[in-house]
């Protein structure tokens, strides 16, 4: 029961961050600060989801590979955004001053 | 013992697969090999056609699963002499092809049209209609890198026109597989053909499947990217297509026509009725066509377009003699077509173009390959004693006896608009030009005026052995449902 | 209606985008990410029917049959996408000529 | 019952998104745009496939319908001069005219679909009558690779052949590298890909290993080996050109001549093309399906690079890109 209700408060925290990760893509001027709304939601709101989903699971084995997960992720989606900055950055955007 | 091996139909698809793996790996011997793999595939057709005109038709369960789990092959008289037809006229081209490529083209053109012929094989003897699904699309693939092999914008334009067309052709089929699939559980044309029955599904289910096909084949007036396609490809790829590579998506349409589509008689009378007029048209349009290009390749890809018309005149008429009609025809026009492009390739390198008013003296330069060109004009125009002949006296006397004499003058309008644009190619290669003796210096090989010659006069032997090839049409009784 | 026709519905659709794409619209890009939605329509047609009762074990056969469409369509993709490169170096345009604007 | 009603406005959703995205992907002018919004289409597919009840198709979706064709989608679009004009729009008159003919195919393809019985007609049961006979417990790769292997014999066909038409109209291209090549690496993409590469491959194994019981198999295996590929070329590294040659060729072609021999193996004891004994079944396909993951993943990655590579055989090589001329 504990764990269910922690599940529900982990999910939707980490929904929230989905969000304001979308709604900063959406709203954010340049592609620099729409990187900087993208990681909050990549690592900080899918480690909650993963972290509500760990407590579900009915195994270790089932722990470790949404564990694996999040870390694959985490490393494919740094790289990407590494990758994005260093081309706009190449390709002469300059960074949003108000 | 070898020679009565159940397993001949499935050879003739793995060999040419294989022969065609082993082309690509070794490309420093590849005539040699593609060439063994050709006599190889002809010797077991040839095999299997011995087995079936002394047995009767076969079945193969692949991996021994039985339909509707399996997939099964099915191989009467029908599906024979489109095999030994593909056979014939897959070495011929093949003995061309060895002397027509000659740089860096031999290695991208081997394993295609080895594949290809598999892929025709297998299409001939299937029966299960998704996997006639996946025979289809490597037969496209493989025709349109094949078309795209002559480089240069209009080849390159032509076959991606063609390969859009082809997927969605492709596609329109496979949407009907699907609904047929979900209706009656099966995907094997014979258990289909006990379960299926009228019902408006059927009558979309139909209108994708033919409109699929129908697309593929090139039927007027879906036939816009047939020209430019046939005539822009390498001449020994433009015979493929023309010969057979239309004829399979036909095949296909035919099949389900006469097997798996319940067809009632009125809705068999006004469907029927519709693709015989659209085969008119074909003929009609596809003849004037011909009459108005300037340029051998494109005259005999409208040539095409026309002869196409015929493979659906008998479709209003469905009875057994209409339908051995159209397989004559497919006959007859495989090979004629496939000695014409052989001239138009012959004629091409000698002169370096193919601009039919400057045909002068080609005559007295190449005769092999001007009396191709005429022997196959007289099939493709129904002269006796041809294979043409036999295909349109069968089917003028199929529509007589169903009483629809009408289709009997298309024949005959058809007949002349050949007639016209054959006379006029020929009219132009025998005028005596007193060209100050200048000089072709480009040679043909002797092989590509002979293989064209041998192709015009199988077309005219066709109407020798009509009887011994009409027998062979009743193993199994193919056309036999239309008659209940 | 149950989740099998819906998604067969939605598969109807993407057939008939797919289809209008692919007549009407110029880029041969375009074309072929027509030609591939259209066949996104069919394969989901042929799986949701297969679907229909819920709880009963899906039918593989179409689960297998459109795995092999979609490798023969990515193979298709990809000679096309090959294609128009160099319709687009031979012409200059990655369009068939007869859509090409005078 | 709510939880199916949930469900069901899940569906509603995924299904009109499908839809939008489709119509975005084609009519959006920036053609970048378009294959983004193809790339996020298929990816939803694959959600769809889920709520299908078909994992292994969602798999497949997932790596190769939204995964490698949008690699290569993204690849053409690189290599397409930059200045495309934008689409001019037909007529009114035409759009509505074909708008209204696809509204009736639409309309009569719904009142098909609706009008067939909503019990399903198809062979599960024959499928799992005969599981116990096929060698595996997964159904779809019980038929991929036991009752309709024949299919999948050709399919690897379907794919070698896209590879030699690719490679004849790469062949003579100019020499343009297909990608921008700087002696300077990414040193992030590079230790991205070193750290990647080895888990791909062992994940690709793994679904090659999985797909006898649980979704996976040869198809997903090999685009998720393909897309070490992918990686591995983006990294700007390129096969040595004593591999490319008859190697490559070699292993790309090793799927289907593996698979025609196993298949073949057993006729001479008389059986049926493509007939495994029940009890050599589940070996013989997991041989087949690791040949014939190393060719599609193989073919896949190399019809990304979209040339053949050059080898040494040949004399006009760019020996900086290793790339034909």
């Amino acid at each position: 029961m504990i764990l269910d209700i922690l599940t529900v408060i982990l999910l939707l925290v980490g929904a929230l961050f989905f969000l304001a990760g979308t709604l900063g893509l959406l709203r954010f001027p340049d592609v620099y600060t729409r990187l900087h709304a993208l990681t909050k939601a990549d690592n900080v709101g899918l480690g909650l989801i993963v972290i509500a989903l760990m407590l579900q699971a009915d195994s270790w084995f089932v722990v470790g590979k949404l564990l694996f997960i999040w870390i694959l992720i985490l490393l494919a989606g740094s790289g990407v955004a590494h990758l994005v900055a260093n081309t706009a950055q190449k390709r002469g955007i300059k960074p949003w001053k108000k | 013992m070898l020679i009565d091996s159940p397993h001949w139909i499935i050879i003739i698809i793995l060999l040419p697969i294989l022969g065609s793996v082993v082309c690509f790996l070794w490309r420093e011997h590849i005539v040699k090999l593609a060439l063994a793999t050709a006599v190889g595939t002809v010797t077991s057709v040839g095999v299997l056609s011995w087995q079936v005109i002394t047995n009767g038709v076969q079945r193969y369960e692949l991996g021994a699963w039985s339909a509707p789990l399996g997939i099964e092959l099915y191989l009467d008289g029908l599906s024979l002499l489109m095999l030994l037809v593909t056979a014939i006229v897959g070495f011929a081209i093949s003995i061309y092809a060895s002397a027509y490529f000659k740089d860096d083209k031999t290695n991208i053109f081997w394993p295609l049209w080895l594949f290809l012929w598999s892929a025709l094989n297998a299409l001939f003897v299937s029966s299960d209609i998704f996997n006639l699904f996946v025979t289809l699309e490597i037969i496209g693939l493989s025709a349109v890198a094949l078309v795209a092999l002559s480089g240069g914008a209009n080849a390159i334009t032509a076959a991606m026109r063609y390969l859009l067309v082809s997927l969605l052709g492709s596609m329109l089929y496979l949407m009907g597989v699907a609904l047929l699939y979900h209706s009656y559980g099966t995907v094997d044309m014979v258990l289909l053909s006990l379960r299926t029955e009228m019902t408006p599904t059927m009558w979309l289910i139909m209108g994708l499947m033919t409109t699929g096909l129908l697309l593929k084949t090139a039927l007027f007036p879906l036939h816009f990217w047939l020209p430019p396609a046939h005539s822009s490809a390498p001449v020994p790829v433009s015979a493929v297509l023309s010969a057979l590579v239309v004829k399979a998506s036909f095949y296909i349409l035919w099949r389900l026509w006469i097997v798996v589509f319940p067809l009632a008689d009125h809705a068999q009378a006004n469907l029927g009725f519709i693709l015989g007029l659209l085969g008119s048209l074909a003929i009609v349009w596809g003849g004037f066509q011909a009459l108005r290009q300037t340029r051998l390749k494109l005259l005999i890809a409208y040539s095409t377009v026309m002869q196409i018309g015929y493979l659906f005149l008998a479709f209003p008429l469905a009875n057994v003699m209409g339908w051995k009609a159209t397989l004559y025809f497919i006959l007859a026009h495989a090979v004629a077509k496939t000695a014409m492009f052989m001239a138009a390739g012959n004629i091409l390198i000698h002169r370096g173009h193919d601009r039919i008013a400057d045909f002068y003296s080609m005559a007295q330069y190449l005769p092999l390959t001007i009396s191709a060109f005429a022997l196959s004009g007289i099939s493709l125009m129904g002269l006796p004693p041809s294979g043409g002949f036999i295909a349109k006296w069968l089917l003028l006397e199929a529509s007589i006896v169903s009483g629809q004499w009408w289709w009997g003058l298309v024949l005959i309008v058809g007949g002349l608009l050949t007639g016209a644009y054959v006379f006029k190619v020929l009219g132009y290669a025998f005028i005596q030009e007193d060209s100050s003796n200048e000089p072709y210096p480009i040679g043909i090989s002797k092989r590509m005026e002979w293989m064209a010659l041998g192709m015009a006069l199988l077309a005219i032997v066709l109407g020798f052995i009509a009887p011994f090839i009409l027998r062979i049409m009743d193993i199994g009784s193919p056309f036999a449902e239309v008659l209940s | 209606m149950t989740p099998a026709f819906l998604y067969a519905l939605v598969g109807i659709v993407l057939f008939s985008i797919g289809l209008y794409g692919l007549i009407l619209y110029k880029h041969l890009l375009r074309k072929i990410l027509a030609i591939n939605i259209l066949g996104s329509g069919v394969f989901l047609v042929m799986v949701a029917l297969a679907d229909r009762i819920g709880d009963a074990v899906p039918d593989a056969v179409p689960h297998a049959m459109v795995i092999t469409g979609i490798v023969v369509a990515v193979s298709a993709t990809a000679l096309a996408l090959a294609l128009m490169l160099r319709v687009n170096e031979e012409t200059g345009q990655a369009v068939l000529p007869e859509d090409r604007e005078a | 019952m709510e939880e199916i009603n949930v469900l069901l406005l899940f569906d509603v959703v995924l299904g009109l998104t499908l839809v939008w995205l489709a119509w975005q992907t084609l009519s959006s002018l920036d053609l970048f745009r378009a294959i983004v919004l193809f790339i996020a289409f298929g990816l939803l597919m694959a959600l769809a496939w889920v709520r299908l009840d078909a994992p292994d198709v969602a798999l497949a979706e997932a790596t190769i319908g939204a995964g490698l064709t949008g690699a290569l989608l993204l690849s053409a679009l690189a290599q397409l001069s930059a200045s495309q004009k934008n689409e001019t729009k037909p007529s009114l008159f035409i759009r509505l005219t074909l708008g209204v003919l696809l509204f009736f195919l639409v309309i009569a393809l719904a009142y098909t679909v609706l009008s067939l019985p909503t019990k399903a007609v198809g062979l599960s049961v024959e499928v799992a009558k005969n599981i116990e006979l096929s060698g595996v417990s997964n159904p779809v790769t019980a038929v991929l690779l036991n009752y309709r292997s024949y299919d999948t014999l050709l399919e690897l066909g379907v794919l070698l052949l896209a590879l030699l038409g690719v490679w004849s109209l790469g062949g003579v291209s100019t020499n343009k590298s297909s990608f921008p090549k700087s002696s300077f690496v990414n040193p992030v993409l590079d230790l991205v890909t070193r750290l990647l590469v080895p888990i791909f491959i062992l994940f690709s194994g793994y679904l090659l290993w999985v797909g006898a019981f649980a979704p996976g198999g040869a198809f997903q295996a090999g685009a998720v080996l393909a897309a070490a590929g992918v990686l591995v070329f983006l990294s700007d590294w390129y096969l040595p050109s004593k591999y490319s040659g008859f190697a490559l060729r070699l292993v790309l072609v090793i799927g289907l001549v593996w698979f025609v021999s196993m298949g073949f193996s057993f006729v001479l004891l008389d059986n049926a093309f493509l007939e495994y004994p029940p009890e050599f079944a589940g070996g013989l396909i997991l041989l087949i399906e690791a040949a014939a993951t190393l060719s599609i993943g193989i073919s896949l990655a190399a019809l990304f690079l979209g040339r053949e590579p050059a080898t040494k055989s040949d004399s006009n090589i760019d020996i900086d890109t290793g790339v034909n001329k």
